[in-house]
């Protein structure tokens, strides 16, 4: 069966400067595959070329199959897969509603429909309000999105990034400054939206990794480590010394 | 947003109570003057209706019109042919029937359109446009109106004025061109090159430039261009900025040639003339000057200056514009435009500037008259008392060019009211 | 104003969206009266100024939501919007006179339609240039594409007529329903309805997937693209759409004036209808209409109280930057809540006392303002003058004295009681949000 | 043809560092505060129209510091008790705050000194044709405009590459937060650097006045080709800004001294072919538009090099 997602000799540097070098990676359908390793490593600049913000400069990405390297964003977004973002990055000044419901709209086909009344989407109405339910905004769907707090925003993120309802998800961070509870919930709710999805995430939180993922890969300097079930790596002497003796320290 | 909307009408209903025409407050004779008065524009538009009202204090000290006096209303209209025809209606609003406009062929354009079509579909209400500055030819040959009256000459009289000029002077060999880029300057160098064709054909035309509306900063490269094309003369249409900047840099680079101009008398242009030093190569061509030897118009221009010591410029053609209207008033015994217009036609008048006859021509509304080609440079003190901008010099007197040697057919067919 | 989304308060969360229509009257109850109120405006105001300003102010509505569709919706501050405008007028009378002459006989209600689609052309061409960048760069393009189309025209003088522009006579073409549009009034009716239409169909395009996806590229464009938009398309249709509406502006405008002049594509227009767009506020969908329609009538009447109407123009927009870059509407919009929680009443005592001392700095600015105009610029006319109908001598020392007070003591006393009033404000929002949360 | 392309040359080279005079207050202002300053035509013009005042009284020479000290002054007003203000609503207010502010000092200037050009002369001691080529000369006035550019770009880059300050300032544009903890009042830096800015804006308002026409419209007819300087050298770039002075000056007085048009190169229209439009375009020559080239020029590097010739970010 053809990968969800799979990345070959994947590269990109920046002037002299080579951050990814040469990652090679598969992530089979269904899969919860997170990505971990130590600040600095290019986790992030990882997401960024997978999902298109960033051009490779040598390698290949593939998405269920079909090469995605060097597509636009929102070419690779339409083609099924969606991220969130480490920074929120959402719309400020459109109420959660309208937010989770911009979202859900190419998915559904409206495309740039500028004849339809939005209002009598009944679709995308009731898709919108299951998203709210799921990432538990619904009392707050008229708020302007940038006066909600810090942890709101973070649901908001992910609830943006599932609403497209895109096959593979790549999540960067999803419980960072999250006190304890918070970081509970939206590990359930993770785990309740990425049922029959592919999830790629990305997490510093070594006890939401180990709940959470079928598989993990280590990325240091640029280079994958390790790539395994979450007890192998946990053995996995390479990454103890490079990565989780830091944490245990 | 809805109520937005709403809101929107509410507020314009409020306001609308202010644009509700004012009650006219006494018996006169409504002049609506409309010109820049504000914006870059204004700095010519001021100058018409200070004298306007120099005028008519003048008149009005003597008794006014008809026993009426005479109320000058300013109208702004920012220099944009829209923004007139909204003042012009407010103007009728406010019971005004002679509209005095000038600056922009553009803006004289659209009131002549626009006062032809009123009369016509308002009939018994008579507008009558009286034009002191706008000299597009078209505005008395294909698009000639009745109810317009043109005092200005325009610019294919100018130009037979002025070819008519170098005919005679037999030290002219090269002429070079330069015009501004838009209708006004492509008229000057067209009729020009086809005039000198036919009255000098032995006068060389080194040089045909147009540059864009007061776009150009440097005009360094044009008078490079001008100097190596050999030539003796410039004609140039020029205005404003334009002119004055190509005057500096001719005389920064040092170059000779005699300037042939309409505007170079115009505000900043004796100065420019002055800091370039180029005394007596820069002419212009006008309907009288300050220097001309005839003693009551030069006491009028004294006390004029007197009165605007900041903005000493006026224009001869006002005079016989206002001068040639109460006469035809008080010939018709009203100041009704319907009654009074069919007196301007063919009146003979003597001019302000020099006294010399001029007149309105029956068939296109175009006055004619004297013009002089004047020369800028050091005064004689005694029979020369004028300067200008105080630069020490000012106007002198080159030529005049009589009445006869103006005219110019027209091609306009004329629709009169029955 | 319902789909403002700026800061607004925290209400208990009202219920959610049904999908299904309001009530009739409440859905087209506010357009109703809005087409009642368009057909006897005429009625009460029938001057003919008033007409032509009436006239006026309908173009230059549509003119404004349609820059509002670019700054307001989707973000992109163009500096070139009159070129759509202009070109739209331009075709428009070159189709009035070959209609005119020989052609179909089209009606001139239709002929808008010319200018919609010739703001659409060159909004399609020129928004495939200029909408590849945002930012500052979109900016920067819009002025230079601004200036070459503007310089351009005084070129290109069989097109555009040179100075004088191209004219036309409206009355030429084929009648509708008996009407010829002589009149000023039926301009006026002719205006309204096109101006009533185009409103709607701009409010109608804000309540689309598409204007939605325009509101969220002018929030965070960068994120649009990972929710399967791309940014660019967007701004292209939006500019695009922009300019069909300015097109239409502009045909109205030929038709109104009978005649377009290459001062319509240029800057001076470019500029009034982002005043217009700012003044009213670019929030909300109605502020430019509130913009259009104040900044139209200042142009008209400002002009011949004071002919240094342009420094108080400046001196508005600036205290509007500054102070309520909302917008008119934006101000307007935060009363709505206390309006709705009938706690206005707790205010306006607070903003009279803010208003007096404000009135009187800006009567003691405008004193000195004026004092100054008249020694100088008209200095011809001597130092007499009145000012608010008092007589006195802009060179005497009283009167620059009684501004000097009335400038620095009302503008103290603005300062104190803004900030009374704005501590009453947010006394009463507080009330009223607190009764909200406990119901 | 050596003649006209020696003389173009140093026509367009003087043009060139007119323009840079002009537009590097313009260029300093965006690289260090990121605001594109509307009113930089404006603060030209009060140059000008101070310098005038000030030469007619005691001489250029104290014009020529005295001028941009006030409008220094002024500058640093503007930004503390508006600019400032405007910043947290974003770059959008800030560049239409400055718009707002054209409109507020030319109808002062207008009030002030009137409408009519006023004579504001060439300084006696530079009043004289420095050297003269192929019969043409050239006034030293120009030289000394073309020495005082030089000199400003020199020490700008200095001042803004090697300095202490410079760094500080650029520094405060992208993390303002770090440069506060760090001990540094921004507050005060940015002000400055607005005063900095505009009192350069004065300083080529004060050389350029005599040169040109010192007129209450001449902040109007300037703007939009100092946008065009600054853009194609590529926002906040200063040797940026200097090489598109050059390239626009050169381009613009070689493109003049041409009379080439779509005739010349493709031959007449055929008679009766074609419109009257056609026929329009057909025949303009490259000379007739070249003071629009820079627009186009503009448009162009926008298109395909939106972050200029050496811009180091797109806006």
């Amino acid at each position: 069966m053809t990968p969800a997602l799979e990345l070959t000799d994947l590269r990109k540097s920046f002037g002299a400067m080579e951050i990814i070098r040469g990652v090679t990676l598969s992530v089979p359908a269904g899969e919860r595959h997170a990505v971990i390793g130590p600040n600095g490593a290019g986790k992030s600049t990882l997401f960024h070329l997978i999902s298109g913000h960033y051009r490779p400069s040598a390698g290949t990405i593939r998405l269920g199959g079909e090469t995605i390297s060097g597509m636009a964003p929102h070419l690779i977004n339409r083609r099924g897969l969606s991220r969130s973002f480490q920074i929120t990055n959402i719309f400020p000044r459109l109420s959660v509603w309208e937010n989770v419901r911009c979202a859900t709209l190419w998915a559904m086909g409206y495309r740039y429909s500028f004849w339809r009344n939005i209002e009598r989407l009944a679709d995308a109405r009731q898709r919108t309000e299951e998203i709210l339910t799921e990432i538990n905004l619904l009392d707050r769907w008229h708020v302007p999105a940038g006066v909600l707090s810090y942890a709101e925003q973070r649901a908001l993120e992910i609830g943006l990034s599932i609403a497209g309802n895109a096959e593979v998800l790549l999540l960067d961070e999803p419980t960072a400054g999250m006190s304890r509870a918070e970081t509970e919930r939206v590990v359930a709710l993770i785990r309740r939206v990425s049922e029959k999805r592919t999830l790629l995430m990305i997490e510093h939180d070594m006890g939401v990794v180990f709940d959470l993922a079928d598989r993990i890969s280590v990325l240091v300097y640029g280079e994958i480590l390790a790539s395994d079930t979450p007890e192998r790596v946990k053995a996995n002497p390479a990454v103890q010394q490079a990565y989780l003796g830091l944490e245990a320290s | 947003m809805a109520k937005a909307f709403v809101l929107g009408a509410v507020m314009l209903c409020g306001l609308g109570a202010g644009i509700v025409a004012p009650a006219l407050a006494e018996d006169t004779i409504k002049i609506g003057y409309v010109d820049p008065l504000s914006g870059g524009g204004a700095s010519i538009g001021q100058i018409g209706l200070n004298q306007l009202k120099f005028i008519a204090d003048d008149v009005n000290g003597k008794g006014g019109v008809l026993g009426k006096k005479i109320e000058i209303i300013g109208y702004d209209n920012k220099l944009s042919p829209q923004v007139t025809l909204v003042q012009v209606q407010k103007a009728i609003d406010e019971g005004v029937q002679i509209i005095v406009q000038g600056n922009g062929s553009s803006v004289g354009a659209a009131v002549e359109s626009f006062v032809t079509k009123y009369n016509e579909r308002n009939p018994g209400k008579a507008v009558v446009y009286l034009n002191y500055a706008a000299i597009d030819p078209s505005m008395t040959n294909q698009n000639c109106s009745y109810w317009h009256f043109s005092w200005d000459a325009n610019v294919d009289i100018k130009l037979e004025a002025l070819t008519n000029f170098m005919k005679t002077k037999k030290d002219i060999k090269k002429v070079y061109l330069i015009d501004q880029d838009y209708s006004f300057g492509h008229s000057v160098a067209d009729t020009t090159v086809a005039m000198l064709k036919e009255k000098r054909p032995d006068i060389q035309i080194v040089g045909n430039e147009f540059h864009p509306l007061v776009k150009v900063t440097d005009f360094s490269p044009y008078i490079a261009k001008i100097k190596a094309s050999g030539a003796d003369t410039v004609v140039t249409g020029n205005w404003g900025q334009d002119l004055a900047l190509l005057v500096k840099a001719a005389g920064d680079a040092g170059l000779k040639v005699n300037w042939y101009t309409f505007y170079a008398g115009g505000s900043g242009g004796p100065t420019a003339i002055k800091q370039a030093n180029l005394p007596d190569q820069v002419y212009q061509l006008t309907e009288g000057f300050n220097n001309l030897p005839y003693k009551p118009a030069q006491e009028v221009v004294r006390a004029y200056i007197a009165r605007y010591k900041s903005e000493p410029i006026y224009y001869p053609r006002l005079f016989n514009l206002t001068g040639m209207v109460f006469e035809a008033m008080k010939e018709a015994n009203s100041a009704d435009p319907a009654k009074f217009a069919p007196k301007l036609e063919g009146m003979k008048y003597a001019t302000f500037a020099s006294g010399q006859e001029g007149f309105m021509r029956k068939d296109d509304h175009q006055f004619f008259q004297p013009l002089y080609m004047s020369v800028f440079g050091a005064l004689d003190a005694a029979s020369q008392p004028f300067d200008e901008e105080s630069t020490g010099w000012g106007w002198k007197m080159a030529a005049e060019i009589p009445t006869k040697d103006t005219l110019y057919p027209t091609t306009c067919k004329m629709k009169r009211p029955n | 104003m319902s789909e403002r989304t700026g800061a607004a308060p925290a209400f208990a969360a009202p219920p959610l969206p049904t999908g299904r229509g309001a009530g009739f009257l409440a859905i087209f109850g506010p357009w109703i009266a809005a087409a009642v109120l368009l057909a006897v405006l005429p009625q009460v105001l029938s001057s003919g100024l008033a007409l032509s300003t009436l006239s006026l102010m309908g173009m230059m509505i549509i003119f404004a939501l349609s820059y509002n569709m670019l700054l307001g919706q989707t973000g992109l501050l163009s500096f070139g919007q009159a070129v759509f405008f202009g070109l739209g007028g331009f075709l428009t009378v070159h189709a009035m006179n070959a209609f005119t002459a020989d052609g179909p006989p089209l009606p001139l209600v239709a002929l808008p339609l010319v200018g919609a689609a010739a703001g659409l052309f060159f909004g399609i061409v020129f928004g495939a240039v200029s909408t590849r960048r945002a930012g500052t760069t979109f900016a920067m393009i819009t002025l230079g594409i601004g200036e070459l189309v503007s310089s351009s025209a005084l070129i290109l003088r069989h097109f555009f007529g040179g100075e004088e522009g191209v004219s036309t006579d409206r009355t030429g073409l084929a009648p509708f329903l008996g009407l010829t549009f002589g009149s000023q009034l039926q301009v006026y009716y002719l205006i309204s309805g096109w101006c009533f239409v185009s409103v709607a169909a701009m409010y109608a395009l804000t309540r689309t997937p598409f204007g939605r996806i325009c509101n969220a590229v002018r929030d965070n464009p960068h994120r649009v693209a990972f929710i399967g938009y791309d940014p660019q398309r967007v701004r292209f249709l939006s500019f695009s759409l922009s300019g069909l509406f300015a097109g239409i502006a502009g045909a109205l405008a030929a038709i109104n004036f009978e005649i377009m002049n290459a001062g319509q594509l240029g800057a001076t227009q470019s500029g009034t209808v982002i005043l217009m767009a700012f003044i009213g506020g670019v929030g909300s969908f109605g502020g430019p209409i509130i913009g259009a329609i104040l900044v139209t009538y200042l142009q008209v009447a400002l002009s011949d109280i004071t002919d240094a109407w342009q420094l108080y123009f400046g001196l508005l927009f600036i205290a509007m930057v500054m102070f309520a870059p909302d917008g008119i509407a934006g101000l307007l919009a935060r009363q709505q809540p206390l309006l709705r929680g009938r706690q206005l009443h707790r205010v306006l005592p607070a903003y009279a006392l803010a208003l007096v001392p404000g009135l009187a700095a800006v009567a003691g600015l405008s004193l000195a303002v004026e004092m100054t105009n008249r020694l100088t610029v008209h200095a011809g006319d001597g130092p007499a003058m009145s000012f608010l109908h008092v007589p006195l001598r802009a060179d005497a020392i009283v009167p620059w004295l009684v501004a000097a007070i009335l400038f620095a003591g009302g503008g103290w006393l603005f300062l104190r009681a803004a900030g009374v009033a704005r501590q009453a404000y947010d006394e009463a929002l507080a009330v009223v949000q607190g009764r909200g949360r406990t119901s | 043809m050596i003649e006209i392309v020696l003389i173009s040359t140093l026509n367009g080279v003087l043009y060139g560092m007119l323009l840079f005079l002009m537009a590097s207050g313009l260029t300093i202002i965006f690289s260090m505060m990121g605001v594109l300053n509307f009113a930089h035509a404006s603060f030209y013009m009060l140059g000008a129209f101070f310098g005038f005042e000030i030469s007619r009284r005691i001489g250029f020479w104290p014009g020529l510091v005295l001028a941009p000290l006030l409008v220094g002054l002024i500058g640093v007003a503007v930004e503390r008790y508006g600019l400032r203000r405007v910043h947290r609503h974003g770059h959008v207010a800030e560049l239409l705050f400055t718009f707002g502010l054209t409109f507020v000092i030319q109808e002062v200037v207008e009030m002030v000194w009137g409408k009519l050009p006023v004579d504001y002369r060439v300084p006696p001691s530079l009043d004289f044709p420095a050297f003269t080529i192929f019969a043409t000369n050239y006034p030293a006035f120009k030289l000394f405009e073309l020495l005082t550019a030089l000199a400003i770009f020199a020490a700008l880059l200095v001042v803004v590459t090697r300095t202490r300050i410079g760094l500080v300032v650029q520094a405060a544009l992208t993390h303002p937060a770090m440069v506060a903890m760090l001990g540094h009042n921004v507050d005060r830096i940015f002000m400055l650097v607005f005063g900095v800015g505009a009192a350069l804006a004065a300083v080529a308002g004060v050389i350029a006045g005599p040169a040109l026409v010192t007129q209450s419209n001449m902040a109007a007819l300037l703007g939009p080709i100092l946008f065009v300087v600054v853009v194609i050298g590529g926002l906040g770039s200063l040797p940026g800004a200097f090489l598109a002075s050059l390239l626009i000056g050169l381009v613009q007085t070689f493109a003049v001294a041409s009379n080439a048009s779509l005739a010349d190169l493709l031959g007449p229209l055929a008679a009766g072919s074609g419109s009257s439009f056609l026929r329009d375009i057909w025949n303009v020559t490259v000379a007739q538009v070249a003071p629009i080239i820079p627009y186009l020029l503009l448009v162009l590097i926008l298109i395909f090099r939106p972050r200029g010739l050496m811009g180091q970010r797109e806006s």
